[in-house]
């Protein structure tokens, strides 16, 4: 069993190179910050940035200037407002103009499905009578061979890096989610690169022990990053809760784009790795988001000898 | 007793969920108005939320709809490929609850922009969810703000489809769900129960006149044979809503209508 | 939460009709042979029996004359040899001819997420220069509208009845298993009606403890039947083993039809519901099959108030 | 040492499988060979089994492709519609092992009928996953008996598809595996390493003539520039197979060749 341990920093060094699409994703739960952080840090530029949902990490890195196209299908700051960054980038170019490749939810999904599975097109039922199709002409449609209505495809996605953040994994990258696991195992199969990264890294035995919790099998992966509270200021179900006065702060602090540019230097460029981030936030602020146990009970797979 | 706009809304989204069994649901005040349903007329309705939860339990008011308290004690947590596929694909929602930026006189909903799509004048969140799930819930109920700048004439962009050109366009493109059914706002009830699936004014809320909704509305609004005038909250929807879902009125607003 | 608890007997009198469509599926793990012996014992006509493996539970019911058609992709005794009786049929017309319609694995699969998603069709990368679309014409090809290669659809299947046989479900029917999960959440959600048959019924709080290994939900469940060893001479990971004997025995035993007959007398119509089934068995052989425990381990979903 | 026909089999198709990272894998004599494999050439070598394991570590030898000791602490298990879209059709299989009633000199596979498809003189299994495993794996390794009836100049029944007419003609179909590289026998060995892609045989196990072979096949073999005899299974190599593997013999034969 390979061991892919190595730093967040040595993670993006190897496999996040400029130009590349770079898909961070988890719906909510498990956005992979500190990620996203080191690229900023490591001043990527030119990425094509793919979310659903954008999120606060994507307006961060796009205030910063990585990126130069976005692909998504929902942009907000979930539950709170605005993603400002996002939109000065759309509507005024500031920083920079920022091309957008725009689907819905389950489109994204679709996409993918169909890059992870070799498919040509992923068929769903959406798009008919909206305007969608008409502003992404990579949505199409297909004639159904059995003699119904035509139906909306989108075509695969393979981004050149998936960062997958996770509850644990061991160093070969057999990796465990749990609460809403989004689409991570999608985006997983469907990249070219995988980058785990996750609370706790268990050994084998762990993993081996509840099999149908492993979504994403090492054999995929390229490298495993321990970062516990990476995901701050989201969650990682059942580690810590999310940080909704930083979301909250957000909508206020990003409506200057100077003041993102403050905060980044802050907080991203101003602390050399994740564990410097975690210092300055301070152990009062992570210990309030912590959540009393709600254990899952236990199942039994029997032993067969 | 006195309450708000907001309140009133929660409380005629509620009553419309009568008897339904599931919901497609957001933050916010829909998932107040579900959860007031779920205590009051809607015993068994379950909540569907787009994150991959069905059957939510929340212990607090959820901030986002991916909140970590809507997966603990939930029925199921799936992925998102089951959510859409599975759930809401394959006819398991009976209504969800849509909201926009822009609606038309068909239930047509814009979320996407306003101005032109390549060079927007306010760039909107897009569709997330609601272009399919305005194309596969059985029913879907809108809840917005009653403003001129709302009720358009046309859209800048259709995110997602409501009764298209009216009468049986939806059908004869195919899309399996049933389409809009109900508009709740601020100031009055709308429904689209006629051959043209025209919004139609079927209510107002109390103290509001036929006149001012009109003069929300940009084109030549359609009356129901019978409008009628939303009853008020009851004391009871009240005491859950502002004792039980919202104690600390994250959502239901502090003016008095 | 409505109680759905019924008995084998009464769930197959009130939703299996002659003539219907039947999935009970289970790859090689939960084939609910107890559903199978209640639809013989009822007596049922002209049931298209569905199932990727059609295994022994079919090889029984097509000897006693239930089916009409069958919608498979493997006819085999898995491990140890031929469906003699199916065989038969196909081959001999005995009991009774037997139509026969065939796909993939994959083309099951593939049938029966199209069935619960409502698509027309479900594309997948298989029978391009294999002989089995001639064999059956409702295996199509659809034109790649991004340019590339035609691709193989099959269309949606949506059995009248699914049978799914599970380790536990509450009493209304939501429903978790482990182990081979097979197809057994797509055949439930593509049916139009669902009996869940479990080895446990379990409280509801036991079931949202764990809602990620709730695959289905008791919404679309319209009867659950509390039947222990239901699955056997098949098995339930962590409740029982494969009873390897039976399947061994029934090479030799169903060379020929009236020797099935005759089993059939005595081991279905002889008996008048499982519990009878299984005291006929015998406890020490059904301890025999008990596995040492090999449980899965705790996570924790975190409380969140 | 003597060994029997299987056991050789075993040490030929495991030896085959030398520094290979998966395996897609039925039980019997192909799930021996991979767990051999595993212990001496390909110390990283995983098995995927169709009904929906990754990396099995069997507590005792399975009697079928879903025995329950293949899902006790297996690194992952998955539906089947994972197994077949994610890992199969997503292009992670480095190699197949198939078997079939016939098989041609393209290495196109038959396991569906013998005789006519809707009168047939035997009825076969039919696919399983075959067809898409043929179609999906990097490249296809079949064990087979030779025998005449088997190594036919025309299927019955194309099952699963090989190098179909040969030469480029299962590329130009736009098939994403390789197809066959290699038919293990219990006579000899063959491989496809030929611009035409047809069988041809590249080496006789201890003991077996060229004609022997050829006369067990309906076409004019091909043979390969240097035909080399096959080593006989080692002595660690028959241990680990009687002594760990298949302790009761249940597939390993009992004739000594």
């Amino acid at each position: 069993m390979t061991d892919k341990r190595c730093s967040m920093r040595e993670a993006i060094a190897r496999y996040v190179h400029d130009g590349m699409s770079v898909a961070i994703e988890g719906f909510t739960a498990c956005i992979c910050f500190a990620a996203g952080h080191e690229i900023i840090r490591q001043r990527r530029r030119n990425l094509t940035l793919i979310r659903m949902t954008p999120d606060l990490i994507y307006d961060q890195m796009v205030a910063a200037g990585v990126a130069s196209k976005m692909i998504f299908s929902y942009l907000g700051n979930p539950g709170v407002g605005s993603l400002n960054a996002i939109r000065r980038a759309v509507e005024h170019g500031v920083p920079a103009p920022l091309e957008l490749e725009e689907y819905s939810h389950y489109g994204m999904v679709g996409r993918y499905i169909a890059g992870a599975t070799r498919l040509p097109f992923f068929p769903l039922r959406s798009y008919l009578g909206s305007d969608m199709p008409r502003a992404n002409p990579l949505i199409r449609m297909v004639e159904d061979p059995y003699g119904g209505a035509p139906i909306a495809v989108v075509p695969p996605l393979n981004p050149d890096v998936a960062v997958i953040h996770a509850q644990r994994a061991d160093v070969s990258g057999n990796t465990q989610l749990w609460g809403l696991i989004g689409s991570q195992k999608e985006v997983a199969f469907a990249a070219r690169r995988r980058i785990v990264v996750v609370e706790e890294i268990v050994d084998e035995a762990v993993i081996r022990a509840d099999p149908n919790r492993t979504l994403i099998p090492g054999l995929i992966v390229d490298a495993v990053v321990h970062e516990p509270y990476g995901a701050h200021p989201s969650y990682a179900q059942g580690y810590y809760d999310r940080d909704n006065q930083f979301y909250l702060a957000w909508e206020e602090l990003s409506q200057e784009h100077e003041r993102i540019v403050a905060w980044l230097d802050a907080w991203v460029y101003g602390v050399p790795d994740r564990a410097a981030y975690l210092e300055k936030l301070g152990a009062a602020r992570l210990a309030q988001l912590k959540p009393a146990p709600a254990p899952a009970g236990v199942v039994d797979y029997g032993a067969y000898q | 007793m006195s309450y708000t706009a907001s309140e009133l809304m929660i409380v005629a989204a509620a009553r419309a969920l009568a008897g339904t069994r599931t919901v497609f649901v957001g933050v916010g005040l829909p998932n107040i108005a579900c959860n007031l349903a779920r205590r009051t007329v809607a015993p068994d309705l379950e909540l569907i939320y787009e994150a991959g939860v069905y059957g939510a339990r929340p212990a607090r008011l959820p901030l986002s709809i991916g909140d970590p308290t809507l997966v603990t004690g939930a029925t199921a947590v799936v992925s998102q490929a089951d959510l859409f596929g599975l759930y809401l694909q394959g006819g398991l929602v009976d209504v969800a609850l849509l909201g926009g930026a822009q609606i038309d006189r068909f239930g047509n909903l814009n979320t996407t922009v306003i101005g032109d799509y390549t060079r927007p004048k306010v760039r909107l969140p897009g569709s997330g969810g609601a272009c399919e799930i305005a194309a596969n819930a059985r029913r879907t109920f809108m809840i917005m703000r009653l403003k001129r700048r709302a009720f358009v004439n046309a859209l800048d962009f259709v995110t997602s489809p409501g009764h298209l050109e009216g009468g049986a366009s939806r059908q004869r493109l195919g899309l399996p769900g049933g389409g809009p059914a109900l508009v709740i706002t601020d100031l009055a009830l709308f429904d689209f129960d006629n051959p043209e699936r025209e919004m139609q004014l079927i209510a107002t809320h109390p103290g509001v006149s036929v006149d001012q909704v009109c003069a929300e509305i940009a084109w030549d609004l359609r009356l129901a044979s019978h409008v009628t005038e939303t009853p008020a909250p009851t004391a009871d929807e009240l005491r859950i809503v502002r004792e039980e879902l919202d104690p600390e009125g994250t959502y239901r607003g502090r003016e008095p209508v």
